[in-house]
């Protein structure tokens, strides 16, 4: 954390000097271990093994067992105590075969990359079916994966047809869990988790991590002794648990290890991700990612397994009877109003026929593949490098010079732009010629960020708003001018296209030219601000794009009148009455003039006390800060402790502090008395009664009682167990990665890599055998402080290139010695997808690990490499990522450049 | 040597408290300055690789106001159990109470701010570099663009409009705290607390460099370090250039003088000689 | 404890302050030695020591030739002595640079009107023209003129003795550890210019027996001198040379130096010169290249010594 | 355009907008130690009324300041990019990347022509932004229609082209990830991809 975020890092330094304990578990002691009050080496690609291990630790501690808080929290707040069907085998079944029950081949579209494929029609609650979208738009449903969930209900009733969609949602409900909160039961969700983790002991944390006993048991038994009543703890990760063949496990791993110690949902306990773009939260929520749509809704598919034929069959598909997923008819209504407009009628289901639908896994990895194989003419590479970021650069490169065009929009003149031109590895090596790449390569130069207005937003879901202070020179356009002016001059091309595939583009919104209105909203602005930034009226570069406009149509508006915003996502309605690209993000723009991204009015005082900061900018949903913040509070609706004090249930409020306004019953128009008041926006409806019980038949947050905070989840419960979501097995599970040193894995000697996970076997592809002798060493890439991603923000600028100028090589002293290389010595590393040069760092911060392969120890050396650099700007360097190779998690195909293997030798 | 500029009010002595121990090396104080002051990178990062850990800058220069250091101390064993540290500090001039290259600087290039700090007046230096070689801490050299010697001026021209400087305002984890000094919410009673608060905590080699007069007079720059100094690469004693003087000077007049006695002697024409009118001893 | 001169920055006094040096020991001597032998000297002592000021002017504005040089911002070494905002006088007594620039201005007036008088030559009072003046104040004015010879005297010694208080009124290894520099350079810096008188005496004839055994005897003393001094200098560097901190190449290069100074600068000379009775011409002459040699490495060694220390990054320890 | 920058042209690259600004104008006096008047260097922030940003580097989403000036030609030009003291993130302060931002937009390096490479040609040549914009917009109709996709073997409306592949978007604004994909799926482009998967 302070390698990658220093600024967040502040938090964490204020937090030890009042006393708090910081553990840093990483292959490398970082800046970060420097700072951290205990530190625990790892293997790279064993944090299941580790998380595990300490999940076991807690189940079985007497703090745990004997601290009423826990049970209390785990039994109303998480799904302990609900009953899974009996046909379900978990890991340890059959001799711990280390397999899930419902394995089957995947006999999908091989691009797919499946190994193989499960069936979760045996991890549903008992009696009951979780329909297949878990909320987690994730390749598996999306995508090419049938993930049927549930006992085959044929006597379907006939799905009635909206809108209104009150009907439809009534059709999905299904009986209710069946629950043991006395968590005794074999089957309950408790005793498998106990059972899953059994062998996860401490002994078999230091025999598959190398991280010594006593060290695992320090972390675990601090974490313990800081989770409570009246103390949270609070994990942070990065890409070192994303980037594994089952990276999401990973991560779900630690959220049922907070869910089990009661941090979830509290101030200063959850699990932060530590995201590495200015907004890459903003682009997953309004995503430029293939596999959803606006909102974190499943992108229409047309892939086997999946019924998306027509609006009615998607509502159907994916919507939830309960919990606020029920309203997904009103988000995906107004979503299609905002794609086109007018067009969108009740009579053509809005437009769904017009809207694209996925066929299968369109994610990075696939696509270059298909590249490769010359089934791919066109692409846009806007702000993006993947000639150094993209795993097995040399692939990818070459693949680039399969393209007929390629559009490339940056500031500097980057790896992916000239991968055709001399200088570049492929050109050098005589391996790509530049008279035969036939690509038409285009570069559109980049304003800046202090160049333009725009927002961004980051890893704590906080839009922002940055007001443009200068003009950019020469031809540097924004991003919006470019974007606004192709799809402007498609449309005009498309004007009068009769043919039936052009009615999308046809229809598509695309009104954001600059006109009277937009110095309307301008003055509105200027009005409530005072701000003679926002209201200036400077003109914008010839053909840009008006922004508030387009924040307009994220934010939503009433179909008929434009003037009129949503003030957040309970207006949308499911009749085309409202129009709301992202319901989400509902919320930044109430009104005209009232840019909330822009608010800079927060009490600096509140965050240094720990406080959330609500007048700054705009976290989505509805500007809270700490989602699921009901569970800060007792069942009861109390506080868990004066000192952890946030969400809370105050039962004789009549009159809303915040705006005002007397609580009165929508339905009745009655006053209420009694509402959820704290230093956050409650997460929760905000009169319901903790003691509420949902009536027979109810839909939405009506069918949830009042003890429950995961108001996204079906049943209202955090999941320690996910019946569906992950296509790759309800329980996290310790599988090796794909190449790793070591033949046996400990825990489940017949199955050595996770069942499920993508893989592309081709001779521009290949990966290293299980314990292959010729790539003994455990290699991992990471970032450093000084240079940013693939270099392109750092590599240009002096200040920052002097400060990193060089790529090397971070190699322990045990090893350097073994190998006779000396500090700066240039070594060459090798992996089956190529080898590069570098200069060798030697040093102690890196540390043999002894582990078990099989019953016989081994002592494993770990290698790493920052892969920021590339052959252009001022810094220059081998590209790492020619190293990493294609391989992907089944859930959202990520690749695995965190732990790989390599060889190392003296060049 | 009357001089017609009057002297300001003397205000309250400002300067950097750097706590050592919770500095993360992430270099946003070198960026901070450069970016305030303009000041160039000398080679834009076309230079190898140091080796000396993740400190490729290396030292304080004219052109780098402020460097981060870092110390690996690991012990041998694989498991790195005897000891397992990796110490950060930022580096910076000391703007020292009493300040060497003031007592050494011909042109009156280098002046004593109202701040108390240190601060080189680039169009007075003409380049002589006596300071360079009178700063017992090695901060100052020649600016390669602005052809003067140059060093941290404590942001002179940010605090006389009431802003912090630019590294201690970038440092994340407030490990540069600027302000006053003295005082008892004065960086030196701050100082003070966190080293007491660190003992506490068992870090028995925690200590203040510079927050006493034992160093130079006392550096209003001054550092809180869980290591000997000269681990940091600070040295342990540092004097003042002008110790020297005195005997030196002494001692050359004394020289001189000799020097004149055996002049006298030796060159003296012989008196019976010049009466006697016999040529020298010449044929001997 | 680790010496703490080895935590600093050498300045970058390279070859153009070894010159300096050089040059502003032999101007300083030379006036002096003049001026010596018009005051206690005889009539046929004039020949030389009219040479002695006609080699100090230039040689002490040569060696203000190679200081501006050296300067980074070259056109204002005026600021030496003028402050520049006020344009007031600027005298800093605590620092050598500042009051070495104004004894080096001093001296170079002195030298200057000595040289002018010199012009002429000391015999024939010139009847009128520009040089009569000088002549009249070097030569001319009885008790004035041996005033002014005496006043020279002592900007010359403060010339060819300044710069060794100003290495050690720094913090730089070698420098900042010893109090004798100074005095050496003195010593070193009279001595070249005997050497230079002898050797320019005998080219040009000008040097009697007599004298030559005078200026000779006065090199031994000097040379002498330069022998204790430099033990007692080496002596006050022990801290250093010890340290364990210096490389070997550090001893072995400029230890070999420093032997050829002691050993051909020194001792040779000193060897060649010490029975004056059997002193010829030639023997004069080698002793005089040598300690001119010796002079020059001597100032070569005590500068980039130091120079050539890099800063210590650190010590290891904890 | 081969990167031309020198060894001078570093030195010169600090020194963008130096005036001066490195204590140049003060003056002092030679003789005594104590404190003395300086002619101050005027800040070159001082009574400048800063535009509020947002770090264009990692998600933590450092408030920044960005201080301008009126440049030659009358237009807005950045002088200092700092922490926002009142952003409760950072409290004013940043990292190394967020304290060099003015360098990402005051940097030699930047491109500020349109380039273009024709099929089979080693170098690159200026291109008009207009012809350019032509040229993306012909080139991305013709490959779209030409593989357009408009049901599948199952009869299913599909309405997509996989022939053209859109990457980007973590490092560009939301707005601008928000026409991005509404553009490509307007035209059926389903091929979105970005940082988040990588």
């Amino acid at each position: 954390m302070a390698e990658c975020h220093p600024v967040a890092f502040r938090w964490i330094m204020q937090a030890k000097l009042k006393g708090a304990k910081l553990i840093h578990v990483d292959p490398r002691f970082t800046r970060t271990s420097a700072l951290a009050n205990t530190y625990a080496p790892i293997r790279a690609g064993t944090d299941i093994a580790f998380l595990g291990g300490i999940i076991n630790y807690v189940i079985n501690s007497k703090r745990w067992n004997e601290e009423p808080f826990f049970k209390e929290y785990v039994v109303n707040y998480t799904n302990a105590a609900t009953i899974i069907e009996e046909s379900f085998k978990d890991t340890e079944d059959d001799e711990a075969a280390g397999r899930f029950s419902g394995l089957a081949q995947y006999t999908g579209d091989p691009l797919n990359g499946f190994v193989g494929q499960y069936d979760n029609k045996t991890w549903q609650y008992k009696g009951t079916q979780a329909t297949d979208q878990g909320r987690t738009g994730s390749t598996g449903q999306s995508g090419e994966q049938g993930v049927q969930s549930g006992n085959e209900d044929t006597n379907l009733p006939e799905v009635p047809k909206g809108p209104p969609y009150d009907e439809l949602v009534k059709s999905l409900l299904k009986p209710p869990a069946q629950l043991d909160t006395t968590l005794k039961d074999p089957n309950c969700v408790f005793q498998l988790v106990k059972t899953h983790f059994s062998r996860y002991t401490p002994e078999m944390v230091q025999e598959i991590t190398g991280c010594p006993k006593e060290k695992f048991i320090e972390v675990a038994e601090t974490l313990l002794q800081n989770s409570g009543p009246d103390k949270t703890s609070s994990f942070a990760y990065a890409l070192g648990w994303t980037q594994h063949t089952y990276g999401p496990q990973m991560i779900s791993c630690c959220a049922l290890l907070q869910l089990l110690l009661g941090n979830m949902g509290r101030p200063g306990g959850g699990i932060l991700a530590l995201r590495g773009h200015a907004t890459i939260q903003g682009s997953t929520d309004i995503p430029t990612l293939y596999h959803s749509i606006h909102g974190y809704m499943p992108h229409p598919s047309a892939a086997k397994g999946k019924k998306h034929d027509s609006l009615n069959d998607y509502l159907t598909a994916e919507t939830l009877a309960k919990s606020y997923w029920s309203n997904m008819p009103k988000f995906m209504v107004s979503y299609l109003k905002s794609m086109y407009g007018e067009a969108a009628t009740k009579e053509n289901d809005f437009g769904y026929d017009w809207h694209p639908k996925i066929t299968g896994d369109h994610s990075h990895m696939p696509m270059f593949l298909q590249m490769m194989d010359g089934k791919v003419e066109g692409m846009f590479c806007m702000g993006q490098n993947p000639a150094v970021g993209g795993q097995n650069a040399r692939l990818q490169r070459k693949a680039l010079s399969k393209l007929k065009w390629l559009v490339v929009k940056d500031n500097f003149e980057i790896e992916t732009a000239v991968f055709w031109k001399k200088g570049s590895p492929e050109v050098e090596a005589g391996e790509l010629r530049p008279e035969d790449i036939q690509t038409e390569v285009f570069f559109f130069p980049s304003n800046q960020v202090a160049e333009m207005d725009g927002s961004y937003t980051n890893t704590q879901r906080l839009a922002q708003w940055h007001n443009k202070a200068a003009e950019a020179p020469g031809d540097c356009r924004s991003d919006m001018w470019f974007t606004y002016q192709l799809g402007k001059r498609l449309k005009a091309l498309y004007a009068n296209s009769t043919a039936p595939r052009d009615e999308g583009i046809k229809n598509l919104v695309w009104d954001y030219e600059i006109d009277d209105e937009t110095a309307k909203l301008r003055d509105a602005e200027l009005q409530i601000t005072g701000a003679d930034d926002a209201a200036k009226h400077e003109e914008e570069p010839e053909g840009e794009p008006d922004i508030r406009k387009i924040v307009r149509e994220i934010n939503g508006y009433q179909s008929a009148d434009k003037t009129k915003h949503l003030a957040n996502f309970a207006e949308l309605k499911d009749d085309g009455s409202t129009t709301c690209a992202s319901w989400i993000y509902s919320g930044i723009y109430p009104a005209p003039g009232k840019l909330i991204m822009n608010n800079r009015d927060a009490d600096p005082a509140l965050s240094d006390a720990g406080k959330p900061t609500l007048g700054w900018g705009f976290a989505w949903p509805a500007n809270r800060r700490i989602l699921y913040n009901r569970a800060s509070a007792r069942p009861d609706g109390t506080p868990w402790s004066e000192q952890k004090k946030l969400v809370y249930f105050d039962p004789n409020l009549t009159v809303d502090p915040v705006t005002k306004l007397p609580y009165t019953d929508l339905k009745t128009g009655e006053p209420i008395k009694g509402a959820w008041v704290g230093d956050d926006v409650p997460d929760f409806v905000k009169n319901k009664k903790p003691d509420y019980q949902p009536p027979e038949g109810a839909t939405g947050l009506d069918a949830h009682p009042g003890t429950a905070p995961f108001i996204m989840k079906f049943d209202g419960k955090g999941w320690l167990f996910a019946p569906t979501g992950l296509v790759d097995g309800p329980l996290p599970t310790h599988y090796e990665p794909v190449e790793t040193p070591i033949k046996q894995n400990r825990l489940y000697p017949q199955q050595l890599h996770s069942p499920v996970y993508k893989r592309w076997e081709r001779d521009d592809n290949q990966y290293a055998a299980p314990g292959d002798p010729q790539y003994p060493h455990v290699m991992t890439t990471y970032r450093l402080t000084e240079h940013h991603l693939s270099g392109v923000m750092s590599r240009w600028l002096p200040w920052l290139a002097e400060l990193q100028p060089e790529l090397f090589v971070e190699i322990g002293e045990e090893l350097a010695n073994d190998l006779g290389i000396g500090n700066t010595d240039m070594v060459r590393v090798s992996t089956p997808r190529g080898s590069i040069e570098a200069k060798a760092l030697v040093t102690r911060r890196i540390r043999p690990l002894t582990i078990k392969d099989g019953d016989t120890d081994k002592t494993v050396h770990h290698v790493g490499m920052p892969w920021h650099w590339g052959w252009q700007g001022l810094a220059r360097g081998s590209v790492v990522n020619d190293l990493s190779s294609l391989v992907g998690d089944p859930n959202v195909a990520i690749h695995e450049a965190k732990a790989f293997v390599c060889n190392v030798e003296k060049a | 040597m009357a001089t017609m500029t009057q002297t300001p009010a003397r205000r309250e002595p400002h300067g950097f408290f750097t706590d050592t121990t919770v500095c993360i090396g992430c270099k946003a104080c070198e960026v901070a300055c450069k970016q305030w002051n303009q000041l160039a990178s000398e080679t834009g990062g076309q230079q190898p690789l140091s080796g000396d850990s993740y400190d490729n800058t290396q030292r304080l220069d004219g052109m780098n106001w402020r460097h981060v250091k870092f110390i690996e101390q690991f012990s041998a064993d694989p498991q790195r159990t005897q000891q397992s540290r990796w110490l950060m500090m930022s580096d910076v001039c000391k703007h020292c109470v009493r300040a060497g290259c003031i007592e050494v600087c011909p042109t009156g290039a280098i002046i004593r701010t109202e701040f108390d700090t240190v601060v080189i007046q680039a169009d007075t230096c003409n380049g002589c570099r006596a300071c360079i070689s009178a700063c017992p801490f090695g901060v100052i050299d020649i600016n390669e663009n602005a052809k003067v010697a140059q060093k941290c001026t404590l942001c002179y021209d940010r605090t006389t409009i009431g802003e912090q400087p630019a590294c201690s305002k970038a440092c994340p984890t407030a490990s540069i705290q600027y302000g006053p000094l003295n005082g008892p919410n004065g960086l030196k009673a701050k100082a003070q607390e966190r080293v007491q608060q660190l003992k506490e905590q068992g870090v028995d080699q925690a200590q203040l460099y510079g927050a006493d007069d034992k160093i130079v007079g006392g550096l209003n720059s001054f550092y809180l370090l869980v290591d000997r100094p000269q681990v940091y690469g600070l040295p342990e004693n540092p004097q003042l250039p002008s110790r020297n003087l005195g005997p030196s000077s002494a001692l050359t007049t004394v020289g001189a003088a000799v020097m004149g006695l055996l002049g006298l002697v030796s060159l003296r024409k012989k008196r019976m000689d010049h009466f006697a009118g016999q040529p020298a001893d010449r044929e001997r | 404890m680790t010496p703490s001169e080895f935590f600093t920055v050498a300045p970058h006094w390279t070859w153009w302050i070894v010159f300096y040096f050089f040059v502003g020991g032999i101007a300083g001597g030379a006036f002096l030695i003049a001026a010596l032998l018009d005051l206690v000297g005889g009539p046929e002592d004039r020949q030389v020591s009219r040479m002695g000021y006609l080699i100090a002017f230039p040689a002490i504005s040569l060696g203000l030739i190679f200081l501006v040089l050296d300067l980074n911002q070259p056109l204002r070494f005026w600021h030496m002595m003028l402050e520049n905002h006020t344009f007031m006088p600027s005298f800093k007594w605590y620092s050598p640079i500042s009051f070495g620039s104004w004894i080096i201005a001093g001296f170079q007036a002195f030298a200057g009107i000595a040289f002018l008088a010199a012009l002429v030559g000391p015999g024939d009072k010139p009847r009128s023209g520009p040089l009569r003046p000088f002549h009249k104040i070097v030569y001319g004015m009885g008790f004035l003129s041996k005033l002014f010879l005496i006043l020279g005297s002592i900007f010359a010694l403060g010339t060819a003795g300044y710069t060794g208080i100003l290495l050690t009124v720094t913090n730089r290894p070698v420098w900042a550890n010893t109090n004798l520099m100074g005095w050496l350079f003195l010593f070193s810096g009279v001595s070249t210019a005997v050497a230079t008188l002898i050797l320019l005496g005998i080219r040009r004839k000008a040097i009697g027996e007599d004298l030559l055994h005078r200026l000779a005897r006065f090199d031994d003393w000097l040379l002498i001198g330069e022998l204790l001094l430099i033990v007692a200098f080496l002596a006050s560097i022990w801290e250093i040379l010890s340290s364990g901190v210096l490389p070997a190449t550090w001893y072995t290069g400029w230890g070999l130096v420093f032997a050829f100074v002691v050993i051909a600068g020194v001792l040779a000379p000193l060897i060649l010169t010490i029975r004056s009775r059997s002193l010829t011409r030639s023997s004069a002459t080698l002793a005089a290249v040598l300690v001119l040699l010796g002079g020059f490495a001597l100032r070569l060694v005590a500068v980039m010594s130091s120079e050539t220390i890099h800063q210590l990054e650190r010590v290891a320890g904890g | 355009m081969t990167l031309s920058v020198s060894r001078r042209d570093f030195l010169r690259l600090g020194g963008g907008i130096t005036a001066g600004t490195a204590l140049a104008g003060l003056a002092g006096t030679g003789a005594d130690l104590g404190p003395v008047t300086v002619r101050a260097q005027e800040s070159r922030i001082k009574d400048v009324k800063p535009f509020r940003s947002v770090c264009p580097y990692c998600a933590v989403g450092c408030g920044l300041l960005v201080y301008t000036e009126k440049g030659a030609d009358g237009k807005n030009k950045i002088i200092d990019i700092e922490g926002d003291y009142e952003s409760p993130i950072n409290r004013g302060t940043l990292c190394p990347k967020g304290a060099a931002t003015f360098q990402l937009h005051v940097n030699p390096n930047r491109v500020t022509k349109v380039l273009h490479r024709k099929p089979g040609a080693t170098e690159w040549e200026v291109m008009g932004l207009e012809d350019a914009m032509n040229r993306v917009v012909q080139l991305t109709k013709e490959t779209r229609d030409r593989t357009f996709v408009e049901k599948n073997e199952a009869g299913i409306p599909v309405n997509n082209s996989l022939s053209i592949f859109s990457l980007g978007g973590a490092t560009m604004d939301n707005e601008w990830n928000h026409i991005q994909q509404k553009l490509m799926r307007g035209l059926g482009v389903v091929a979105i991809e970005n940082q988040a998967r990588i």
